[in-house]
């Protein structure tokens, strides 16, 4: 085995583990910072992948923005209360039986999949995929109106987010 | 530097107009010089030693509105004091607050004095001042043990926190007072230590007992 | 050398692990949580397949897909600070009423 | 031998190693130079008890917070509350590995998304503080903590955009590019976008949670903020935590903005002498601690401060020969500057009252954001336009910069308008 | 456009930063090293109590009045005295409290000889309450002073 | 986690103090918050309660007056001064010149070193530490005065009843007029730290504000009712001592908010330097102690109530006589306590942080407020 063989089996262990952390745990805060650990073994997977961006937006953006934004919620919101209802809704066992068998059967196709080598290729070495300027440039050449767009259903979210929070007028 | 002080220059427009919302209150003049200016060591004349009746259209004024409610008008060293019975309290006060009675606007000070042997043992007292006429007034409402005297929290805002003291260290309750309770003094505290019959020397023991878990030092 | 099925895999548990939370749970902050993960996945499979590939594209949709689980955040969050507002409950059972 | 220092990880380890003993060292004696200078401002000694001058007591404080009794309130959350200081320091310290000391060798670590890595792993810092507060199940804590991840995440906002406009003259995420490109220049970024170092500097203050924005931990309201119900050592850990997050605003803004580990004038060659300015501020550290000493009255002390004269002395000669005075020219140029910039924030903490919350707020939103931003669309509009030329960039830069002010403080709180309360 | 300069220059943030810096300078600096260095302490200090004797003949000046033990406030002080054969009062006893004494001078003022008198040693504070009731014998002799080791 | 958050539509209660650094000592202050807006409050005092005002029952007319200096311990010389008037007053003496200028003098730089300290601890609420340490220096030269001259610094028992029981030390004049010299400037220092800043303007304007019509309503005195806009002071309105015979202009404020109320605490002490001035011109040699016996018994059935213009506000003693060397009643009129009032009226729709301002710029002193 490898070191980025051994690199990517702890990361994924870490990040199923804590998955799995976040939807069993009673406190939301505790889920929370499960969650927060997933995000960062992927983002280790990333690093795994050469893919440095994404890694830096992930910790940026998803650690640092998105989740601190959570646990802002979390702390205003009541999480006694929550704590004290029932942790799973009512048609919990129909819905674990659904996703049971998603899982069976994305596994199963992979499985399959897997004999067949096409996709699984080496890459060849060289320039590596994962070159923050080449990102840059693809972003804003190729895909410049969907970064445009992007944008703006950001502006709307933002716009929308400070409406909703808003405290209504009596 | 030395002389050139940062303060408005008297007169200015600050003094002139306050605040917008604030009541017409004239600024205040000092009264005019004494006479003995440089106070020398000529014999001053002997100080009175006790109360002399005092006469003013003030107590006039009372005496006509409200007939048999106010007695005791006394003077002693330029401060003017008298006597008011416990259920016309609020109408003197009113009446002391409006322009008529003096606009004693300001309750400078409330409290009490306990005489325990007379019949009505406690001597209420508010000292009121009146901004318009530079002048201080003392009112005493005299009130039995267990006796309850209006409050004035009506009359006077600031009574509020001066009536709970009074409550607290003499037990004289006040009626309709919004929040009276004890205010130095634990809730719990049994007693009213500035009655002359609460010995200095006795601490609630029960109390020192239950909540500060020790024996009481006296 | 990763074998590019240890992804798929990966993200194929992580996908499965969303959707449990999204199905059974009550609490509404912690299905949004579960849909940051479903959403983890996806990113997973496209930087994979990037890395595979030798294309940016799939890192450039990635990012795409951060920038959407940062408005679905501000969006789902600002909604569940309204409705703790009104109902007080974070709890997807109880938010039935059309309005309130 | 050989070969276990040129292998990668073997090298790294040992520079980790030495990075983290000398940045713990830096924190603890930044601390006394807080409480000394603090002093001094405030027609004060400061720490003079333990050890000659007080120099012992960064390690008397480390002993006391050590031997402190450890208290976890009755219903904390225990594992995170134990666990939040740990993450504070972790993020603060692991930082460093991407901050480039000097040229070569002088880095642990170069990545090329250098910049990105340092806000991403500085912005994780902020759990420590979040959890910390949470857990404590206290009040106090709470809103300590939420004004501080409401501060953290609106200030990181005005500080990434001011880092942007450098990135832009830069071109580069690298920071031993960064700093390369200054020397290259002949000028520091400072020089060219003086607006985006103000706004970095500000948001950098906010960032650490120090004085005017120390609300977080603001004593006289909060008692302490998020750290009210921390004792002992794990108190120690995010008071070391905010010291070194200190160092590293500090250091960014150095190496972003005043030419890193560069000798200032790097390209004028004729001023060579400076190049012995660490072997005359050895000499000069040297003379002055004789003074002190002769000065004191303690036979102690004058032992204490001989040996240290003589030591000082004795580096001085180290550092004179021309090998070593070329190898350590950056890193004393980096300490030096960093210095300067740690002194700028111990002397707004004796300066200024505090921000109300409100007014933190609209300081990051209303007046940051909006001059960081121009700043930023002006420095890249100039960039296109004449390319990298000091004059116009410096000018169009000052003019942007004075006019968004200008225009955000309009309707300002400096204005004699005073907000009335809000009814209930 | 003084104003406009405080906006956008920040001129009033740094005329306090000029300030503080300026208070760098060493002669500045207010503070007293108290142990190494004991500060002046006024002549008329009220500090611990002490018991006048002559100095020529080392016989007590107090001639057992009782008048400082009425003075004092807090009923601290107890003189004790016997008639001597020509019916003189003649000092026996002599204690203070110094634990209740809150240092007024009442008793200073009161004493018609300067017999006691509150002296100018201020380094009085103790942990324990016990020793700080003085008999006639410490008053006389005056504390241990105090001895600062660095 | 506790039962309420900040987003519940119930609303939080916050205790502050008795143990908080910005209370000034042990004043509680139950807090009804929504967020971090204040929605009401409520004060818990007493945790100092000593019955100063039963002790003074049991002493007689001199042994009290050491006590009123642990009232108001920042300002132990004005709360001594108040006291001795209130009995001379009831025993009808007059006092020779030299003792009134001396008092004055005195009085004055106690109501600068009064107001010195509030400054530093306000600035420090606010979070500026390095005006404390400056104004504590000034304090501690006008401390040192104080203890040349009577031999205690904080509760100096400086007067007694009839007159003074130190005459003037040698160097008196001279420390004085140093300290009013240097002290100017001084306070220009805090000015620059403080006046002009903008965090400090923002954070104390439009803070707090107190009408000039509440303020009257409830009591309020001294330093608070002139930052409202009235122009009231005793040492005018009232002349006590000599303070009709020296110049002073009162300063007032317009707004009535904290940032005014700091305004004319700093004027007033310009103010107090030129009062100082005035004195120290008009101190000749002479006798210092009026006619007093030595024994002090005011008439029976006698009652007088003195105030005079504490730093704090109006402080005032009534004082009942039954012919004894007793005392009957002493009833001092605190002016921390019934500013403290108008406290609740203050912070109502503040934040929490103007709450600190606001505790602040009432200048309490929990001895007084408890006595």
């Amino acid at each position: 085995m490898t070191l980025p063989q051994a690199t990517f089996l702890i990361l994924s262990a870490t990040a199923l583990l804590s998955s799995v952390m976040v939807i069993t745990r009673r406190n939301v805060v505790h889920s929370a910072i499960w969650l927060i650990v997933a995000l960062l073994s992927v983002g280790g997977i990333y690093l795994v992948l050469q893919a440095e961006f994404l890694f830096a937006v992930q910790i940026i953006l998803y650690v640092g923005g998105i989740m601190v934004l959570f646990l802002f919620v979390l702390l205003l919101v009541n999480v006694d209360v929550a704590m004290r209802q029932a942790l799973f809704s009512r048609q919990w066992g129909v819905a674990l039986g659904t996703a049971i068998l998603l899982l069976a059967e994305l596994v199963y196709g992979l499985w399959r999949g897997q004999a067949q080598p096409a996709i699984a290729a080496a890459p060849a070495s060289g320039v590596s995929p994962g070159n923050t300027q080449a990102v840059g440039m693809a972003l804003y050449q190729k895909y410049m109106l969907p970064v445009e767009l992007a944008s703006l259903l950001l502006l709307v979210a933002m716009v929308g987010a400070v409406i909703m929070t808003q405290k209504r007028f009596e | 530097m030395t002389d050139e002080l940062k303060s408005p220059p008297p007169g200015g427009p600050a003094e002139a107009a306050g605040p917008p919302t604030a009541p017409p209150i004239p600024a205040v003049t000092p009264p005019a010089q004494k006479q003995n200016d440089a106070p020398s060591l000529k014999p001053a004349p002997k100080p009175s030693v006790k109360p002399e009746p005092w006469v003013s259209p003030l107590v006039e004024a009372l005496q006509e509105r409200f007939p048999g409610a106010v007695s005791d008008c006394l003077i002693f060293r330029g401060q003017p004091y008298f006597s008011v019975r416990g259920e016309e309290l609020i109408a003197v006060a009113e009446f002391l607050t409006s322009g008529e009675g003096g606009s004693y606007v300001f309750l400078t000070d409330l409290t009490a004095v306990d005489y325990p042997k007379r019949e009505k043992r406690f001597e209420i007292v508010y000292q009121l001042y009146s901004f318009a006429r530079n002048d201080r007034l003392r009112m005493k409402v005299l009130a039995a043990d267990g006796e309850k005297v209006p409050s004035v929290t009506g009359v006077w805002a600031g009574a509020n926190w001066l009536e709970r003291e009074v409550y607290d260290l003499f037990g004289v309750v006040f009626d309709g007072h919004p929040d009276l309770k004890r205010i130095l003094l634990p809730d719990g505290w049994t007693g009213h230590p500035l009655r002359k019959d609460y010995d200095i020397l006795r601490q609630d023991t029960a109390w020192v007992r239950a909540n500060l878990k020790i024996e009481s030092g006296q | 050398m990763i074998p590019i099925h240890w992804y798929l895999f990966l993200s194929a548990g992580l996908l499965t692990a969303g959707v449990i939370g999204v199905l059974t749970r009550r609490n509404v902050l912690v299905i949004l949580m579960s849909i940051e993960l479903i959403l983890n996945a996806v990113n997973i499979n496209l930087i994979a397949f990037s890395y595979y590939f030798h294309a940016v594209t799939g890192q450039v949709f990635a990012i795409f897909v951060i920038t959407d689980a940062a408005g679905e955040a501000a969006v789902g969050l600002g909604l569940i600070i309204a409705l703790f507002r009104n109902k007080e409950t974070v709890n997807a059972d109880e938010m039935d009423l059309l309005k309130w | 031998m050989q070969f276990l220092f040129r292998h990668p990880l073997i090298l790294s380890s040992i520079k980790i190693l030495v990075v983290f003993m000398a940045l713990s060292g830096v924190v603890a004696y930044l601390v006394y130079m807080e409480r000394k200078v603090l002093a001094f401002m405030q027609a004060r000694l400061g720490p003079m008890r333990v050890g000659p001058w007080g120099l012992l007591q960064p390690i008397a404080d480390g002993l006391k917070l050590l031997l402190k009794e450890d208290i976890v309130p009755a219903r904390a959350d225990k594992a995170v509350f134990l666990l939040s200081p740990v993450i504070s320091l972790v993020a603060a310290f692991s930082v460093f590995a991407a901050i480039p000391y000097g040229p070569g060798g002088w880095t642990i670590t170069n990545p090329n998304i250098g910049i990105l890595l340092i806000l991403g792993l500085s912005s994780l810092g902020i759990y420590g503080i979040i959890l910390g507060g949470w857990a404590s199940n206290s009040h106090y804590p709470l809103i300590g903590s939420l004004r501080s991840a409401a501060q953290l995440v609106s200030y990181e906002v005005a500080a990434g955009i001011a880092v942007v406009s450098v990135l832009l003259i830069a071109n580069s995420l690298s920071l031993v590019v960064i700093v390369n490109r200054q020397q290259q220049m002949g000028v520091w970024n400072v020089f060219l976008n003086p607006v985006a170092f103000v706004v970095y500097l500000i948001a950098g203050v906010a960032e650490t949670n120090r004085n005017p924005f120390d609300l977080p931990e603001a004593e006289s309201e909060l008692t302490g903020g998020f750290h009210t119900e921390y004792s002992g050592f794990r108190f120690s850990l995010y008071f070391l935590a905010e010291y070194t997050n200190m160092v590293l605003i500090s250091s960014l803004a150095v190496v972003l903005f005043l030419g890193g580990w560069l000798r200032p004038f790097s390209s004028l060659r004729w001023l060579w002498p400076l190049d012995y300015a660490p072997v005359v501020a050895l000499v000069g550290a040297g003379a002055f601690v004789l003074w002190l000493g002769l000065q004191s009255r303690v036979r102690g002390e004058r032992m204490f401060f001989a040996a240290l004269a003589i030591l000082c002395a004795a580096l001085a000669g180290v550092v004179g020969i021309p090998l070593v005075l070329s190898s350590i020219q950056g890193v004393f140029w980096l300490t030096v500057k960093v210095l300067a910039v740690l002194y700028a924030f111990i002397w707004y903490r004796a300066t200024f009252p505090r921000y109300r919350f409100d007014q933190l707020m609209t300081v990051g939103w209303r007046r940051l954001i909006p001059v960081a931003l121009s700043s930023l669309i002006v420095t890249a509009t100039m960039l296109i336009w004449t390319g990298y030329r000091v004059v116009p960039l410096l000018a169009a830069n000052l003019l942007a910069g004075i006019l968004t002010a200008w225009m955000v403080s309009v309707r300002g709180a400096g204005n004699r308008s005073r907000p009335t309360r809000e009814a209930i | 456009m003084n104003d406009m300069l405080r906006k956008i220059f920040l001129t009033d943030l740094l005329k306090g930063l000029r300030l503080t810096f300026s208070y760098q300078r060493p002669e500045a600096t207010y503070t007293e090293q108290y142990p190494l260095e004991r500060p002046p302490v006024a002549e008329r200090y009220r500090g611990a109590p002490r018991l006048n004797n002559h100095p020529a003949t080392g016989e007590t000046l107090c001639i057992a009045c009782n008048l400082c033990a009425l003075a004092c406030p807090e009923n601290l002080i107890v003189v004790g005295w016997e008639r001597t054969a020509d019916r003189k009062k003649k000092l026996t006893t002599f204690t203070y409290d110094l634990s209740r004494c809150m240092f007024c001078g009442l008793c200073e003022d009161a004493c018609p000889v300067d017999a006691l008198e509150l002296t100018q040693d201020f380094e009085i504070a103790r942990y324990s309450r016990d020793g700080l009731i003085w008999d006639r014998q410490m008053l006389e002799e005056g504390p241990e002073p105090t001895r600062y080791t660095r | 986690m506790t039962e309420t958050t900040f987003l519940d539509a119930n609303e939080l209660v916050i205790n502050m103090g008795p143990q908080h650094p910005a209370t000034h000592g042990v004043l509680r202050v139950k807090l009804k918050l929504s967020g971090e807006r204040v929605l009401g409050s409520e004060c818990v005092i007493g945790y100092l309660h000593r019955g100063v005002e039963k002790i003074a029952e049991n002493r007689t007319y001199a042994q009290f007056a050491p006590y009123t200096d642990r009232m108001d311990y920042v300002a132990g010389v004005t709360n001594g001064m108040g006291y001795c008037e209130a009995v001379e007053k009831l025993l009808g003496v007059e006092l020779p010149p030299r003792a009134q200028w001396t008092r004055m003098t005195l009085a004055e730089l106690q109501r600068i070193a009064s107001h010195l300290l509030w400054l530093g601890t306000h600035a420090l609420d606010l979070g500026a530490i390095t005006p404390l340490f400056y104004t504590f220096r000034e304090r501690e030269e006008i401390l040192s005065i104080f203890e040349n001259y009577c031999g205690a610094r904080l509760t100096t028992h400086a007067f007694r009843i009839g007159g003074l029981q130190y005459d003037l030390y040698d160097e008196f004049e001279n420390d004085i007029r140093k300290f009013c010299d240097d002290f100017l400037l001084k306070i220009d220092e805090y000015e620059q730290l403080l006046t002009t800043n903008r965090i400090w303007m923002g954070r104390t304007q439009g803070v707090g504000i107190l009408s000039a019509e509440d303020a009257i309503a409830l009591g309020v005195t001294g330093p608070v009712l002139r930052g409202s806009g009235v122009r009231w002071d005793l040492r005018k309105a009232q002349p006590y001592e000599a303070y009709d015979k020296v110049e002073f202009d009162v300063p007032i404020g317009e707004h009535g908010d904290t940032y005014d109320r700091y305004l004319v605490r700093i004027r007033e002490m310009r103010q107090s330097v030129r009062i100082i001035r005035q004195c120290l011109e008009r101190l000749e040699p002479g006798p210092i102690f009026g006619k007093v016996g030595k024994v002090i018994k005011p008439p029976a059935g006698t009652e007088v109530y003195h105030s005079i213009e504490g730093p704090k506000g109006e402080l005032g003693y009534y004082v009942v006589s039954d012919g004894t060397v007793n005392p009957y009643r002493v009833r001092i009129r605190p002016p921390s306590f019934v500013n403290l009032q108008a406290l609740d009226k203050m912070i109502r729709g503040h934040l929490v942080a103007d709450v600190v301002a606001i505790i602040g710029t009432i200048d309490i002193v929990l001895g007084e407020v408890d006595r």
